[in-house]
């Protein structure tokens, strides 16, 4: 079992240990809480599919000549892409909060199936 | 003028001939039927002579009522009816003077114009405001609607067997042996058509639509003095051009008067005799009757054929 | 050609230029706002106007100076350009229609609006698969922020619902990616396309990534939070969120399912035909005029994911088919949405407000019929192609769902839009003109895509067929007072006659007299309306230009286009009636059903030609035939009311206004006759299971004939007797056809000009009758014919004639018949038709009976005749009918001798006046001179006797009688052939009726029961997003394995 | 068990053998993908910067870093939009919090400075060492938070804030087409020269763009924190 499988593993069941949270949860902040869980999860799971055994970061300083870079460096697009997608969801999480807090003006109440008017 | 070959002036005056002839034929006849059925019912009964006291008493009425102008036109729709009936079937085969003017149309004009005066008087009735009058009428045209039915089978078999409408064509193929004739060559059709027959001539059991005892101002006495005379005059004359069809596609037509006088009377008693000796249908009884009895051989009839 | 970049770069710039800018100044910032729009907009049409002048190519734009897959490219074509338009435009105009609430919210709203549109216009773009996910994500943020515009609190929790849902897709599209990213080696959508995958467990991650893409497209049922979102937003961004949005998601998912290869087409196929279905079966329900919008739109969106699906079949058609659906439903997902703004309730007849605003309306309709794929707007082209497809490749059960469904859809819309048309208005509208302007415009881009989608067509274009230019052009006519238009319409028919009838068949003039000349004759009546009368003209001039164009359709598609314009413009005429909503629905779901079953008929028959020829048909052989022989023929019998597919009409002709029931009767029947009449004569005998169908169609007529003959005389309302009595009427018209001999035929033509003339003459009589005593109820009147006998008249001669009593013509008919009979070996339906003659005879003689005769009733003694324009054309058609009695041979010779071409026999001889067949004689003038002789004898007579007679007045005759509570009940004129009821009454067991109004009760019934599925809990709702893909996931992996 | 949460579970279990069928089919590539060569070779002619994962972000997925930075705008005016409605009463704002205590004050005024500072540091150097304008950005806000913290009544100015997000990202908008017209595409980096590799002047607008991010990420985490601070008082 190498490491990037461990990542990856662990990646999968905190995504599904996030969205049974969200799934399970009612309360509304608990629910935010379980989605950053799984996207976290996701995160994993998105470098620990870039990682190459026994390579080192893709940065070019003295540690590795640009020659061989090809050769040492992991793979550096799904880093540039978590990036990404960490500071997609860290604004998605911020707006469900925002939401969360209008909502518990709103009605006074974070429990989610307090909000069914909209039905059928 | 094409509409008319072999149109001579001298046919107006045949037909007035038939016309006469037939009429008074008819007068005797129905009065001679009454008779009997007065005897059947142990009364003396009228003097053959009686239509005439009766037609002639009418016109000489001087109470004169109209109610509007359908009112006034119903008995010459009828009347027309009549004769316009009689005018459109050859009555005696092969005679040149009494062939009227069978040259306009054939099967399927005269029947169809059985209607004609149905309608006209069925309206006049109508229009003279007596809900009674509207009942006979609903009543009549209700029953009359399937007793017609097997009369058409009847004719469709009929016209199949001898692959024509024209009546004349009918009648000659008739002639030579009695075994010629219709009833014998196609009985089923002939069963079914005197069904009809028996139902379409006013008579008990199928008079529910004069109705002389529930409607005691039903449409005929509603109508009264001269439109009376009118009626009468067809009331002797229709059921006899009606009986003539019957003759001549199921009787193989009369070649003479005498033929005529005796087939035509024949024909005639039998609604007669089944009607002196049977109560009156209701309006429904008589339809499921005649969907009973009419329809089945009626199909039966143009299977066969 | 500017660089498509810059429409990303124009809504990104002026977001972020808003932020420069002061907090107040909220003017300023929506002019900025508009301006960027504009820009974008400006770029993107640009591309398309450039492109479709071939001006400029297809390009592809690198960033970063590197080529791709090593860095993102965008990609500009002509969908994209197309599409971007759209996806712009919209933005553009709802940001006008939001005027009020961006500037209430301030920059930050209008910030997000551009970056929504940037977003969504850069999610066409992008060729890049990760760019594709971050566009994604702009769009769900900048929605969770636009869904606050609305003032309804409920649109919080919908949109904090939304947010939960996307959440799910995001973490899904991510896994996906990434392992695409790993199985590839790029993220470049070209690249992956370039090498597909089989569908085998490493595509797993296409299978993430495609499911995702399908999950942001709503499918039902996992689309609970979407719904909710249409339902409380605001109506300007509904509009944004079902058309662009919409839109470009489709287009995302198009661009990775061709990534993705053949192999994955049918998980949109089904996906797409499972979302259409259940979408507009659930939208059967609503009584939430959004909420209905919002499933119509999930419906089509489906239903592009459909076509998706036959992308691989389509080939080259597909841009035109996809296109065509997609963009309509654009243009009219927002017109609708638009006009939702103005309304003020929110249920389904809240929206009869609209009728203070005509243009409105017809924007209304517009919008309706582009979503149900009428012509002539893109998805009627799409639909045909598709459906043409669909038969061409044998997915004869798709074919079906999806007509059912595309049946299920109209009359969702049609429901709702009779009753925004018949309802009464509670409130009225909220108008504000530039929220009129924009919806205006977009009915105009309706209409102009219907043009262009035309153009483009290789069937030629709809909107280009002279007579529906003229029917069109009385739209804005329609400010001109009634008499004028009316004068216009009867000269446009008569001018389209004069120039068209040259080059027609003799079989195709009578009709086209009937429906032209018979069509000027009807519209006399339509003089008697005072005033404007608007939206009269234009949907019964759409009818016409319909029947005008049928009578000289020879390809499939011009028979098909024609035939759906008769039956809109009819709809609409029906729908004015005044308790006619209910009918006028189930006449347009019947017509469509019909319609439908055409397209499938031809579709069948074309196998697949791109043109083709209706004489054609007369090739088909093989077991096709048969098929496409039932379903023609259905399709026409629905016209024509045959028995079990009749339940339309009685209501529908009824309620239709007095010169609108002989228009609809008179005339429009004769269409679907029209039809049978080409049918036979293209395909003839055809065998089904050794049955030969013309066998078949005698039986129909003849049923038709006698049981519409039966029920006619049960009827207590003079209009539905004379309709059913039509159905009885087109019964012997079928009937004969069915002959399939000379006779047969010439008795169908008979019947056919007969029908015409005595309906027409009828229906305007007792509607004249109407207009004066203001009931229909034959018990109620009595009497009339002092007070109307110019009415009496023409009803006396209509039902003589009718009844087939000699001397008039309908006599003519019976002797054709008779000897049309003769010459057919098949015997046991003339049974029905036999007695179908005399019953004709019961219910004639009731309607003048109890309307002219008997006594007059109290309330109606001060009645006048009926008015003179309503008149007139009854004399008019009595004086032919007496002609044409005289001398049927005027009309029928030529038509005999052309039918003699068609069966090479002759067995009518015209010798002068008087006709002969091989059976008998029918000598008119003959009969009508010993009649007339002998009338006139017997008439003289009388007078002669009795001149002086006494006119007595009513209560001369007098009885006495209880007057029990319901008085009518001892009427005779109630209930009239009361015996005859008891004995035949068995017949009037409404079997058909029940059968279909059992149809549609399960319909309503599944879709109430199962739209309890959308509980309204988030989390519910992300439930079912899992089950949807765990379920897809096992289905697809079932199929593949 | 109740099925509220039976039916997640056995929904979550199936998808859980779907991602468990990804896992058994994953195996880490031996050696970079041809993308991933690309850059670990090209990097440096192509943008002269040390840390590949920055010139991917910057340059070669610029577009995509372009939406995020597009995604925290968004967000920021959307948590704007949202608290908007809720603004504390005039007046009452700071009122009823517990003076936040000597040690964080002081640690605070201590920080803050050398927070910036770092932040700072973080995302000039962007390409060459790990981290960048993300990085520092949140690092920026995080001083921010911390002077919050150490005193709730404290207000920045949401205008200033506005301005620096708004003008950057406005920049940033410019760069890219700058790069459209002077160089190779939208957001290409060498408008500017690449200059002496592994020097803080180099790899072309690399640094520019990272310190405009920084700039615009910082003070957007700072709005946002505002935002929700606003909302605080009304309790």
């Amino acid at each position: 079992m190498m490491l990037s499988q461990i990542a990856m593993a662990l990646g999968f069941s905190l995504i599904l240990l996030g969205l049974y949270g969200a799934l399970t949860n009612r309360d509304i902040i608990r629910m935010i809480v379980s989605f950053t869980i799984a996207s976290t999860g996701v995160n994993v799971v998105l470098v620990s599919v870039g990682y190459l055994p026994g390579r080192s970061a893709p940065i070019l300083d003295e540690a590795v000549p640009v020659a061989e870079a090809a050769t040492r460096i992991t793979d550096p697009v799904p880093q540039a892409l978590v990036l990404t997608a960490i500071v997609i969801g860290l604004g998605v999480t911020a707006l469900m909060l925002a939401y969360a807090y209008r909502l518990f003006r709103a009605r006074g109440s974070l429990d989610i199936s307090d909000f069914t008017e909209l039905k059928w | 003028m094409t509409a008319f070959p072999n149109f001579e002036w001298v046919q107006i005056a045949y037909a007035l001939l038939t016309l006469f002839i037939v009429i008074n034929y008819g007068m005797v006849m129905t009065a001679v039927v009454r008779k009997i059925g007065a005897r059947v019912g142990g009364r003396y009964g009228i003097p053959v002579w009686q239509n005439y006291v009766d037609l002639l008493k009418n016109i000489a009425l001087r109470s004169k009522i109209s109610h509007g102008v359908m009112y006034y036109l119903g008995p010459v729709f009828r009347l027309t009816g009549g004769v316009g009936l009689l005018m459109f079937v050859p009555t005696i085969y092969g005679s040149e003077w009494h062939q009227n003017f069978s040259y306009a149309g054939d099967l399927i004009l005269a029947l169809y114009f059985v209607f004609f005066g149905t309608l006209g008087m069925a309206l006049g009735a109508g229009e003279s405001g007596h809900p009674h009058s509207a009942i006979g009428v609903s009543r009549g045209l209700a029953q009359v609607t399937m007793a017609e039915l097997p009369l058409a089978l009847g004719v469709f078999a009929l016209s199949l067997q001898y692959q024509t409408l024209d009546i004349t064509e009918i009648v000659a193929a008739q002639q030579g042996s009695i075994f010629n004739w219709t009833v014998f060559t196609n009985p089923l059709a002939t069963v079914a058509a005197m069904v009809a027959f028996v139902g379409t001539m006013m008579r008990s059991p199928f008079d529910v639509a004069m109705a002389p005892q529930e409607i005691p101002i039903g449409p005929p006495t509603e109508y009264h003095s001269s439109y009376l005379a009118l009626m009468q005059t067809n009331r002797v004359l229709f059921p006899v051009a009606k009986t003539v069809i019957y003759m001549n596609l199921f009787f193989g037509g009369a070649t003479s008067w005498a033929e005529f006088a005796i087939k035509v009377f024949c024909l005639y008693m039998i609604s007669v005799v089944i009607g002196v000796v049977h109560p009156r249908f209701r309006v429904e009884q008589s339809i499921r009757f005649f969907l009973k009895w009419g329809l089945p051989i009626g199909v039966l009839s143009i299977l066969v054929v | 050609m500017v660089s498509p970049l810059l429409i990303l770069a124009a809504g990104l710039g002026a977001a972020f230029i808003l932020g420069l800018l002061r907090g107040t100044s909220e003017r300023p910032a929506f002019y900025v706002t508009i301006a960027a729009l504009a820009a974008m907009s400006f770029v993107a049409l640009s591309w398309v106007v450039g492109l479709v002048l071939g001006q400029t190519q297809p390009v592809e734009i690198l960033t970063a100076g590197a080529r791709p897959p090593f860095a993102i490219n965008l990609f500009m074509g002509g969908a994209e350009a197309a599409l971007i338009s759209v996806v712009t435009l919209t933005g553009l105009l709802s940001a006008f229609y939001m005027r009020a609430d961006l500037m209430r919210l301030g920059r930050r709203a209008m910030a997000v609006l551009l970056v929504l549109i940037m977003a969504l216009s850069g999610l066409i773009l992008t060729r890049d698969l990760f760019n594709l996910f971050v566009f994604i994500e702009l769009i769900v943020i900048a929605t969770a922020g636009l869904v606050l515009l609305s003032k309804d609190t409920r649109a919080l929790a919908a949109g904090f619902k939304y947010l939960i849902v996307s959440q799910v897709i995001s973490i899904l599209l991510l896994v996906g990616v990434i392992f695409t990213y790993h199985a590839h080696g790029s993220l470049n959508i070209d690249d992956i396309a370039a090498t597909p995958m089989a569908f085998t467990g490493a595509s797993l991650a296409t299978f993430l990534v495609l499911i995702a893409l399908v999950l942001e497209l709503k499918p039902f049922p996992a689309n609970g939070w979407a719904l909710d979102i249409y339902e409380s937003a605001h109506p300007g961004f509904s509009a944004l969120f079902s058309a662009a949005s919409g839109t470009a998601a489709l287009f995302a998912a198009d661009k990775l399912f061709t990534a993705a290869g053949p192999a994955w087409l049918p998980l949109a196929t089904g996906v797409g035909i499972v979302t259409f279905v259940g979408a507009n079966l659930l939208a059967l329900s609503q009584s939430h005029d959004r909420r209905l919008l919002g499933y119509s739109s999930v419906g089509q969106i489906g239903l592009v994911l459909l076509v998706v699906g036959q992308k691989a079949l389509l080939g080259a058609d597909f841009a035109y088919v996809a296109g065509g659906i997609v963009i309509s439903h654009a243009v009219a997902k927002a017109g609708l949405f638009w006009l939702s703004g103005m309304v003020k309730g929110r249920t389904l007849s809240d929206w009869a407000a609209l009728c203070q605003n005509p243009a409105l309306v017809v924007a209304f309709a517009t919008f309706i019929a582009m979503l149900t794929g009428l012509p002539p707007f893109p998805a009627f082209y799409a639909k045909w192609v598709l459906v043409h497809e669909f038969a061409a490749t044998g997915q004869l059960p798709m074919l079906a769902i999806f007509l059912i469904a595309a049946l299920i859809e109209a009359g969702v819309l049609f429901r709702w839009f009779g009753k925004a048309i018949k309802h009464d208005a509670q409130r009225s509208l909220t108008y504000h003109l530039s929220r009129e302007t924009i919806v205006l415009i977009a009915m105009l881009a309706g209409w102009g895509l219907g043009w262009v989608w035309g153009a483009l067509s290789d069937q030629g274009n709809v909107m280009t067929a002279l007579p529906l230019l003229f029917a069109l052009l009385f739209l804005p006519m329609d400010i001109l007072p009634a008499r004028v238009k009316n004068a216009i319409a009867m000269a446009g028919l008569v001018v389209w006659f004069v120039i068209s009838y040259q080059d027609l068949d003799p079989l195709r003039l009578v009709f086209m007299i009937i429906m032209m000349l018979g069509g000027a004759v009807l519209f006399l009546a339509s003089f008697h309306h005072q005033g404007r009368r608007m939206g009269f003209y234009a949907p019964a001039m759409i009818m016409y230009a319909g029947m005008a164009l049928l009578l000289e359709a020879f390809t499939a598609f011009q028979f098909f286009a024609a035939w759906e314009m008769l039956t809109i413009g009819s709809y609409f005429l029906i729908l004015r009636g005044k308790e006619s909503e209910p009918h006028a629905l189930s006449y347009i779901l019947f017509s469509l059903g019909g319609a439908f079953a055409l397209l499938a008929g031809f579709a069948l028959a074309a196998q697949g030609q791109r043109i083709f020829w209706i004489e054609d048909l007369s090739e088909l052989t093989g077991t096709l035939a048969p098929w496409v022989f039932v379903l023609l023929a259905l399709g026409f019998l629905t016209k024509t009311a045959a028995m079990g597919l009749h339940i339309w009409l009685p209501g529908a002709h009824a309620e239709a206004e007095t010169d609108v029931s002989p228009m609809v009767s008179g005339i429009l029947l004769k269409a679907g006759l029209f039809g049978l009449f080409v049918l036979v004569m293209e395909m003839g005998h055809q065998r089904l299971y050794g049955v030969d169908l013309t066998h078949l169609l005698v039986w129909l007529g003849a049923l038709s004939a006698f049981i519409g003959a039966v029920l006619a005389a049960f009827q207590e309302d003079a209009k539905r007797l004379l309709a059913y009595s039509s159905i009885s009427q087109m019964g012997y018209a079928v009937f004969g056809l069915a002959l399939m001999n000379h006779l047969g035929w010439l008795l169908a033509m008979m019947f056919a000009i007969n029908h015409f003339v005595y309906k027409s003459m009828l229906f305007l009589a007792v509607g004249g009758v109407k207009e004066r005593t203001h009931t229909r109820l034959m018990y109620q009147m009595g009497g009339l014919i002092t007070l109307m006998p110019l009415s009496f008249v023409s009803v006396l001669v209509g039902i003589i004639a009718m009844s087939g009593v000699p001397p008039l013509s309908g006599f003519g008919g019976r002797w054709i018949f008779y000897n049309a009979i003769m010459s057919t070996d098949l015997r046991l339906p003339m049974v029905l038709v036999f007695m179908a003659g005399p019953v004709g005879f019961l219910y004639l003689f009731r309607l003048i009976h109890t309307i002219f005769l008997g006594q007059p009733k109290d309330n109606l003694r001060q009645v006048k005749e009926a008015p003179f324009w309503i008149i007139l054309p009854q004399m008019l058609f009595v004086a032919f009918l007496i002609a044409f009695a005289a001398l049927p041979g005027m009309i029928l010779q030529r038509v005999d001798r052309y039918i003699g071409t068609l069966f090479g026999d002759q067995p009518l001889v015209w010798s002068g006046r008087i006709v002969n067949s091989a059976y008998g004689t029918w000598n008119p003038v003959a009969i009508w001179g010993v009649i007339i002789v002998v009338f006139v004898t017997v008439l003289g007579l009388l007078i002669w006797m009795n001149h002086n007679a006494q006119r007595v007045k009513q209560f001369n005759i007098v009885f006495s009688a209880e007057r029990p509570f319901k008085p009518q009940t001892t009427h005779f004129a109630w209930n009239f052939f009361a015996p005859y009821r008891k004995a035949m009454g068995f017949l009037e067991t409404p079997v058909s009726t029940s059968f279909w109004t059992g149809v549609t009760n399960a319909l309503h019934g599944t879709a109430e029961f199962s739209r309890k599925l959308y509980t309204g809990n988030g989390q519910t709702y992300a439930v079912h997003l899992l089950l949807f893909v765990i379920a897809v996931y096992l289905i697809s992996m079932g199929a593949s394995s | 068990m109740t099925t509220r949460s039976f039916i997640p579970l056995v929904l979550l279990a199936l998808l859980g053998t779907v991602f468990f069928a990804l896992f058994v089919g994953f195996t880490p590539d031996e050696t970079l993908n041809r993308t991933a060569s690309y850059y670990a070779t090209q990097t440096v002619p192509e943008t002269g910067a040390q840390n590949v994962v920055t010139a991917i972000i910057v340059t070669y997925r610029g577009l995509d870093t372009l939406g995020e930075v597009t995604v925290l705008f968004l967000t920021a005016a959307i948590v704007g939009l949202v608290l908007a409605q809720s603004k504390a009463p005039k007046g009452r704002s700071g009122s009823g919090f517990l003076p936040s205590g000597e040690l964080l004050t002081t640690g605070t005024r201590m920080l803050v400075p050398v927070i910036l500072l770092f932040g700072a540091y973080v995302f000039a150097n962007g390409h060459l060492t790990p981290g960048g304008g993300f990085q520092g950005g949140a690092i920026v806000a995080s001083g921010l938070l911390l002077m919050l913290l150490a005193d709730p009544a404290e207000r920045f100015s949401h205008r200033l804030i506005s301005r620096i997000e708004s003008s950057a990202g406005l920049i940033y908008v410019i760069l890219g087409l700058l790069g459209m017209i002077f160089a190779g595409g939208f957001l290409d980096n060498r408008i500017l020269p690449l200059g002496w590799f592994g020097s803080v002047f180099s790899a072309g607008a690399i640094p520019l763009i990272y310190i405009l991010i920084g700039l615009k990420v910082g003070a957007e985490f700072s709005s946002i924190l505002t935002s929700l601070e606003d909302t605080e008082d009304a309790q």
